[in-house]
């Protein structure tokens, strides 16, 4: 089986954002992170393309994001003052939703800074 | 399609001076004539091409760092409220993204130039620029304190430092190159600022300032970037410093430059206390090199945010004030001061700065070749260029202005001797047709078949400020985005790159260095052009 | 007419319009209350030759005072509040400032005219003085070598009447100086009027002009006993001795009500009284002995 | 009124030769901060690298950062900001007493050793950590450092920089900060940003119970935050979207899982120094982006009828 | 002209910002009027009498009934009139209020008298943090009036006022007179830590010991005059502040000196605690 190597990946697990790591992989997990500190490497390697968990549950229940996210959406938008919270470990792009998002709904837009 | 008829026309590039004509539009361009398209009825209004900076500060890792600063003007703005066209936001001094759009929009600028990129955080600038809505963009990367290139200039590689600059403008997706304190930000890194032209700049031998100004005029005439050099001078602020100015433009022996924000470089006098305006020889010195564009940097007084590359200078008036104090630097690049600053008019030194700007707007006399800024936010925030236009087209207004000044502030400026006004024709040419055709936009700025149908119809009104300040349409390539102060649309707007020819192997060279200099990848280093919210890949020109 | 045997003279006391001001002065105790008094009321007769004419107008009680403690207000008048201010000034910084523990308060927070006072004291603390607002009040706190010296922001200047007077005539030195004496001391019972010169009279009357140009005022020839030989006397046949009792107050009625008292103190054995005046052009008040005396007709 | 005054790590790489952490522990929770950034680098102008800079630590502990350190300053706990209130005053020439310091920990001879390094610094910088910002104190803590280092500057070049972790934190202050003028703590329910931390903290609206609906993206607070506002919660429709099922999934309403963001989601991340950098995944995930999720529900919500067209905003100037 | 009465009869499940409860936005109101005004729930605009029973209209004199603890602005930037509050009222009561009077009956939130200008704001219950203080970034906090708090208080009490008084019954938490640039804060009952913290000038009184940072100076003890000018203003409130040299004498604490301030913290040892020391 043949490895991927992404020179220059970035590291998002602290604040360091290293951008220098070697990443193998193959196209089920991550098999090594070069130049990754132990906490790096810890979390490089932590993941796999499993699907270790459903798309979506709603109340418990599994079912598709499709459903999950007509449900989120209804929940959401029926609140008076909705929050929007998170956006760590998330890219720029994500937070940027997010926070048109919570715009659209009328609700708090908050990361983890406020703790 | 839109047809606007019946409305007097200003169109500087092509010489119609207030002409009834129609303006015809499609596909987002001038044309000759259109069919059966809707129409404006502009009679008894005033059309113009939409609005240029030239010179603004919009977006970026200074002013995302300034609004974070000023929490208490965004509270005492008028806010923008969410609607189905527009998202929400705030105004003020430092206004957030999608307002900028809407603030420009919403007084007919089309086009604006963010003029100081950091190459390492280009990027940031990038992802900001995307989110200002309507108008199209361009930015300048800070090169003057760049130390791989002031190492190739001290060691005397011009070409190879032409092939840095070239990889440099293209790897943070720029349209034109910065100059900023040239030598002083690399000196601020420790403390210290390069004041004298001829002088070796702090850990050099042969860089001086003067070199690295000659150095980048060349490099960029060579390239044929289609906007010169954008010069921000040595000593900003600094009384006296009409000398290091006059030396600069000296200095640079017939090359182009824009020399930005003039007005902080243009006093006389050896400390605060005895500042003066030297706005007539600097403007004289302008009449007389043709080299030359300049903008106004123009102060008015009020609440603002002050924020520049120009580290040194932003410690000091931190020093001066005791307001709050900002200061980014970013490693063998650039650096960023912050400090919110009140100009006031019983302050003799700001009475000094306000009289500047409009002296030279007024003095030099090629309004082809000065242009309307507020080096936003530093001398003013850009939504209150319409104040300024009217400073500029009544004299008896600019008197009134200057009733409350002391004998002491008066004896200091020559504003109350001068009695020239602006015509509608001039005030299009310092905000539209001069500024697009300094940053060498060939479709901007104009109203000529081909044009980018970007066009600003105003309601005559004698109140000047009121008529600019409140367009009764703003459409941008062929879109009204503005009807009566509503915002109507919100395209995005377009990013406008140049992408001067470099030799591969310069990336060769500068990965090791890079490698040593910098805490980034060299290949994470460059922006991706999907960053890039439409882009338009501008020509390089012929600069002989 | 006559009170007892005293025969009130049928004229009027010529007084001039004066700008004044009331300062409340406190002191840990009655002792610097009194030092704190004298010294700022010192030297302050008449603006013929003294920067303003000043007094104890009354003796206040600690809960009368601002902050608890016994208290004085004196006035001070001047011709203009410029000067007046300036005397202010000089006398609080001065006289007060160094007096131990003393405090000093405006006594017309309503009038609109204010000069300067502590705001331009408070320059005394080098940079170390602090202000409060208290009550919508600013006073300002200057360090001194025994704690704080609390001065308010500014004074008040008022209105005021100066130069009532009166002209007792006696038959010896010893019965007009008593006579005096007890018309000083009806004055001082009063509020509104201080009578400023040295124990509130004065031997010293003045005329205005002199032989000698560099002088504005000399003395007043009429009523000395001495020269009743040289010159047109004025004094009561049976008079060898006069004195004057000079008054100013923050009112015209202030004056007259003093004038009254004074009168009825010191009238009885005296042969005259009389009050001293330019014949009406100089003063716009004129305060007619009879009619000053009206209410109290029925004495007679 | 102070300031922030701050560089990217490049600068620190490049010329720091006096380099302090308060409140932090690098050598375990940014294990590369020392080795590729702040303190063994050769730079530029520190061209011996570690040999050319002292590094000082100041926790309540000895931590592993311990052995990196020249100088360690054991400060007892909660008296930071006392510490940092000293330093500014000893900075500028003030007195202070001896005994008044022992509170801290600290010795007068410690600190004043402490100022004379700084001032003789070419170009210092000073990391703090959540063992600064996080303490009693807080915020204030966080700006003691920040005025200390501006001050600093009326003597020689220093800058302070906060150790961020959590991934991509910073990024979420840069984008709220160019999108609504403010870094957190947002609330858009007048139909334009309003911030007041405290208010519109998340930690305060849970504990308070202000909100009636939540949606938690990259983040876990189920695991992290205090019982009341987790409790708060469960009580609400809660909306989760993580790569994992976490604490905070198992009381929501609605869970999405989503890509990794770096290892199998794309885009960009901002380091502590706000410099951005791409995110380039390895891995291919079965899942969607929380981006793309996000985006879906927007555009859901967006079919519904515009609560703003019932009136939002009531007044025409901010509240 | 009777008062303006109004009950609130159901509670928001988020919070309700009711800035139209002012005797500015009512005095001049019909009574159909005031029930129509707009308040904010959440993101949802609704009346004031969807939450409130309403009695009586065009009065400068407003009565306030009901558990409020979820309403904010109440008050906000009032000028006039008279404001009583029976029950416990949330966030920034009477911020930005430039005159007229507040009485609360109960507990209140954060941020009373934010940014004030003038007028009197009385708690007779515990108050949160931020009393009288300047919002996020602002420069100048409360510029005069004066607030009294009978219980105890959150953080950052007064921080960055200018003029006017606070007075705290109770204990105040961490940060008391942070930034201070003027006014007094007067403490009845001492206060957590960092009291005083970057003060520039003002002055804390405290009539109980209190934690000091080292950052202060301790200078002498004395009774100062103007203290006795001040503790009448206050006994107009009904608080009294002792002063009288035979009672005992203030320890005057001098700082921040970190910032180098000029504000003062007046600790008050009484006579006999002043003779042992």
């Amino acid at each position: 089986m043949s490895l991927t190597i992404v020179d220059n990946a970035t590291c998002a697990f602290c604040g360091c954002v290293c951008d220098d790591i070697e990443v193998h992989a193959d196209e089920h997990k991550i098999v090594a992170a070069k130049r990754a500190c132990i906490l790096g490497k810890a979390w490089f390697l932590n993941h796999t393309t499993d699907k270790h968990y459903p798309d979506a549950l709603v109340d418990g229940r599994e079912t598709t994001v499709d459903e999950a996210v007509q449900v989120a959406a209804d929940l959401l938008d029926r609140a008076d003052m909705p929050l929007v919270y998170g956006m760590s470990n998330i890219t720029c792009e994500a937070q940027r939703e997010a926070v048109a998002l919570a715009e659209r709904l009328g609700g708090v837009a908050d990361s983890h800074t406020s703790l | 399609m839109l047809r606007i008829v019946g409305g007097q026309v200003y169109d500087p590039a092509h010489g119609i001076d207030g002409v009834v004509q129609d303006v015809c539009i499609q596909d987002g361009r001038i044309v000759e004539n259109v069919d059966a398209a809707p129409t404006i009825d502009a009679s008894g209004m005033i059309v113009f091409p939409g609005g240029v900076d030239v010179h603004t500060h919009v977006a970026g890792g200074s002013i995302n760092f300034a609004r974070a600063m000023t929490p208490e003007d965004h509270r005492r703005t008028t806010a923008f409220i969410r609607s189905q066209t527009n998202r929400a936001g705030v105004g003020g001094m430092t206004p957030t993204t999608f307002a900028t759009g809407y603030l420009y929009a919403g007084m007919g600028w089309t086009t604006v130039n963010e003029a100081a990129v950091p190459i390492l955080s280009a990027k940031h600038t990038h992802e900001e620029l995307r989110d200002i809505p309507i108008v199209d963009k361009s930015c300048c990367v800070l090169l003057a304190n760049n130390e791989i290139l002031l190492d190739l200039l001290e060691a005397g590689e011009m070409e190879r430092a032409r092939e840095v600059v070239a990889w440099q403008i293209w790897a943070s997706k720029a349209y034109g190159v910065k100059a900023v304190n040239p030598g002083g930000v690399a000196a601020w890194k420790y403390g210290k600022n390069a004041e004298q032209l001829s002088e070796p700049v702090d850990g050099y031998h042969k860089v001086t300032p003067a070199k690295i100004v000659a150095g980048l005029a060349q490099i960029v005439d060579d390239l044929g970037l289609p906007h010169p050099l954008h010069l921000h001078c040595n000593n900003l602020g600094v009384p006296g410093n009409l000398t290091t100015t006059l030396e600069t433009m000296q200095n640079l022996d017939g090359r182009r430059a824009h020399m930005a924000h003039l007005q902080y470089h243009a006093y006389g006098g050896d400390d605060w206390s005895t500042m003066r305006s030297e706005a007539p020889q600097l403007a004289d010195y302008m009449n007389a090199h043709r080299n030359f564009t300049t903008d106004a940097g123009a102060v008015l007084f009020g609440d603002t945010v002050t924020i520049t590359a120009d580290g040194p200078w932003q410690h000091l008036l931190y020093k001066l004030t005791g307001r709050k104090w900002g200061n980014l630097d970013v490693e063998n690049e650039t650096g960023c001061g912050i400090v919110p600053y009140t100009y006031r008019p019983t302050n003799l030194v700001n009475a000094v700065q306000w009289a500047v700007g409009l002296e030279l707007l007024l003095l030099i006399d090629d309004p082809w070749r000065v242009f309307l800024t507020t080096d936003h936010p530093n001398g003013a925030c850009f939504w209150r260029y319409p104040e300024i236009i009217q400073l500029l087209m009544c004299r008896d207004f600019r008197r009134d202005c200057m009733a409350g000044q002391s004998d002491k502030a008066l004896s200091r400026i020559h504003l109350p001797d001068i009695d020239r006004e602006y015509t509608l024709y001039e005030i299009a040419t310092i905000t539209s047709a001069g500024p697009a055709r300094a940053l060498g936009l060939p479709r901007k700025g104009h109203l000529g078949v081909g044009a980018d149908a970007d066009v600003v119809i105003y309601d005559q009104d004698d109140d000047v400020a009121r008529m600019f300040g409140h367009p009764r349409y703003v459409i941008k390539g062929g879109e009204i985005v503005i009807e009566d102060g509503d915002i109507r649309a919100t395209p995005e707007g377009r990013g406008l790159l140049v992408r001067p020819p470099h030799d591969e192997q310069i990336e060769a060279f500068l990965r090791p260095l890079f490698e040593d200099y910098y805490t980034m990848s060299f290949d994470n280093y460059s922006v991706e052009m999907e960053r890039i919210q439409q882009p338009e890949i501008c020509d390089c020109i012929d600069t002989e | 007419m006559k009170i007892g045997a005293t025969h009130i003279e049928d004229t009027f006391a010529e007084a001039f319009p004066m700008r004044f001001a009331r300062l409340i002065v406190t002191a840990a105790d009655d002792h610097w209350l009194d030092m704190a008094c004298r010294e700022a009321t010192g030297f302050a007769t008449s603006v013929i030759g003294c920067d303003a004419e000043a007094g104890v107008e009354q003796l206040l009680s600690p809960d009368a005072t601002p902050d608890g403690r016994p208290g004085a207000a004196l006035l001070f008048f001047g011709f203009s509040s410029e000067p007046l201010g300036k005397a202010l000034l000089a006398r609080a910084g001065q006289c007060l400032l160094p007096c131990a523990t003393t405090a000093v308060y405006d006594g017309l927070p309503d009038a609109e005219k204010r000069v300067p006072l502590g705001s331009h004291l408070r320059y005394f603390g080098d940079g170390y003085q602090k202000s409060k607002v208290i009550a919508g009040v600013r006073y300002w706190r200057i360090p001194v070598m025994d704690g704080e010296f609390l001065v308010e922001e500014n004074a008040g200047v008022g209105e005021g009447v100066g130069g009532g007077n009166l002209i007792l005539q006696g038959e010896t030195q010893a019965q007009a100086l008593a006579a005096a004496r007890r018309a000083a001391e009806a004055i001082a019972e009063l509020p509104g009027v201080i009578a400023p010169f040295p124990g509130g009279v004065v031997r010293a009357g003045s005329k205005v002009g002199s032989r000698y140009k560099q002088l504005s005022a000399s003395t007043n020839d009429p009523y000395c006993p001495t020269l009743a030989g040289h010159v047109e006397t004025k004094l009561h046949p049976a008079a060898n001795c006069s004195y004057e009792l000079v008054i100013d107050g923050i009112t015209e009625a202030a004056i007259a009500h003093a004038m009254a008292g004074a009168v009825h103190a010191a009238a009885g054995e005296l042969p005259a009284i009389t009050a001293g005046n330019y014949g009406g052009k100089l003063g716009k008040f004129h305060f007619r002995l009879r009619e000053v005396l009206g209410d109290s007709r029925s004495g007679e | 009124m102070g300031g922030k005054v701050s560089c990217t790590l490049g600068e620190v790489k490049n010329r720091a030769d006096f380099v302090l952490y308060w409140g932090g522990n690098p050598a375990e929770c940014h294990p590369r901060h020392f080795t590729k950034y702040a303190l063994m680098p050769k730079g530029r102008f520190v061209p011996r690298g570690r040999k050319d800079r002292t590094m000082v630590l100041v926790d309540i502990r000895e931590t592993k950062s311990v052995k990196a350190a020249d100088i360690f300053l054991q400060i007892r706990p909660g008296k930071d900001f006392e510490a940092l209130s000293i330093l500014r005053a000893l900075v500028k020439g003030q007195h202070v007493d001896e005994k008044q310091v022992a509170e801290t920990g600290l010795t007068l001879e410690q600190l004043t050793d402490l100022v004379d390094r700084m001032k003789r610094a070419k170009f210092g910088v000073m990391f703090f950590g959540m063992g600064l910002s996080m303490t009693r104190g807080k915020h204030m803590n966080s700006a003691s450092i920040l005025t200390l280092a501006a001050e600093l500057n009326a003597y020689t070049k220093f800058v302070a920089m906060p150790m961020r972790g959590h991934g991509n934190v910073t990024g979420a202050d840069v984008v709220m900060r160019w999108t609504t003028g403010y870094p957190f703590g947002v609330n858009f329910s007048r139909g334009y940003p309003r911030y007041n931390p405290g208010e519109f903290s998340t930690v305060d609206l849970l504990v308070r119970g202000d909100v009636d609906a939540a949606l938690i993206l990259g983040a876990d607070p189920g695991a992290t935050m205090p019982q009341p506002a987790i409790d708060h919660l469960a009580r609400i429709p809660t909306v989760v979207l993580d790569p994992k099922v976490t604490h905070t999934s198992r009381l929501a309403r609605v869970h999405i899982t989503t890509a990794v963001t770096g290892i199998s989601a794309p885009g960009t991340g901002y380091r502590m120094d706000e410099i951005p950098l791409p995110l380039r995944p390895a891995l291919r995930s079965p899942y969607p982006t929380d981006e793309d999720v996000v985006r879906r529900i927007h555009q859901a919500v967006a079919e519904k009828p515009d609560w703003m067209a019932a009136g939002g905003q009531t007044t025409t100037t901010q509240i | 002209m009777s008062a303006i009465r109004l009950t609130l009869k159901e509670q928001p499940g988020v919070p309700l910002e009711t800035e139209v409860l002012s005797p500015d936005a009512l005095a001049d109101l019909a009574h159909d009027e005031i029930r129509s005004l707009p308040v904010q729930l959440g993101k949802r605009r609704r009346r004031l009498d969807d939450f409130f029973e309403i009695e009586g209209e065009r009065s400068d004199e407003i009565e306030v009934h009901g558990d409020l603890s979820l309403l904010k602005w109440i008050g906000r930037g009032m000028s006039r009139g008279r404001l009583t509050i029976h029950g416990n009222v949330g966030m920034h009561l009477g911020a930005y209020m430039t005159g007229g009077s507040i009485e609360v009956h109960g507990d209140a939130g954060d941020w009373v008298g934010a940014e004030m200008g003038d007028g009197l704001i009385s708690v007779h219950g515990n108050a949160g943090g931020q009393i009288g203080a300047a919002y996020r970034g602002s420069p100048t906090g409360m510029r005069g009036g004066t607030i009294v708090i009978d219980g105890s208080t959150g953080l950052e009490v007064g921080m960055r006022m200018k003029k006017g008084t606070i007075v705290i019954g109770d204990t105040a938490k961490d940060f008391a007179g942070l930034q201070m640039k003027g006014g007094n804060i007067v403490l009845l009952a001492g206060a957590e830590l960092r009291t005083g913290a970057w003060m520039i000038r003002g002055t804390i009184i405290s009539l109980k010991p209190i934690a000091m940072l080292p950052t202060f100076r301790l200078a002498r003890s004395y009774n100062p005059e103007f203290l006795r000018l001040y503790a009448r203003f206050l006994s107009g409130l009904g608080i009294t502040l002792p002063c009288a040299a035979d009672e005992g004498r203030y320890d005057l604490y001098s700082g921040d000196v970190s910032v180098p301030g000029k504000g003062e913290i007046f600790v008050w040892q009484p006579a006999e605690a002043a003779a042992s020391r």
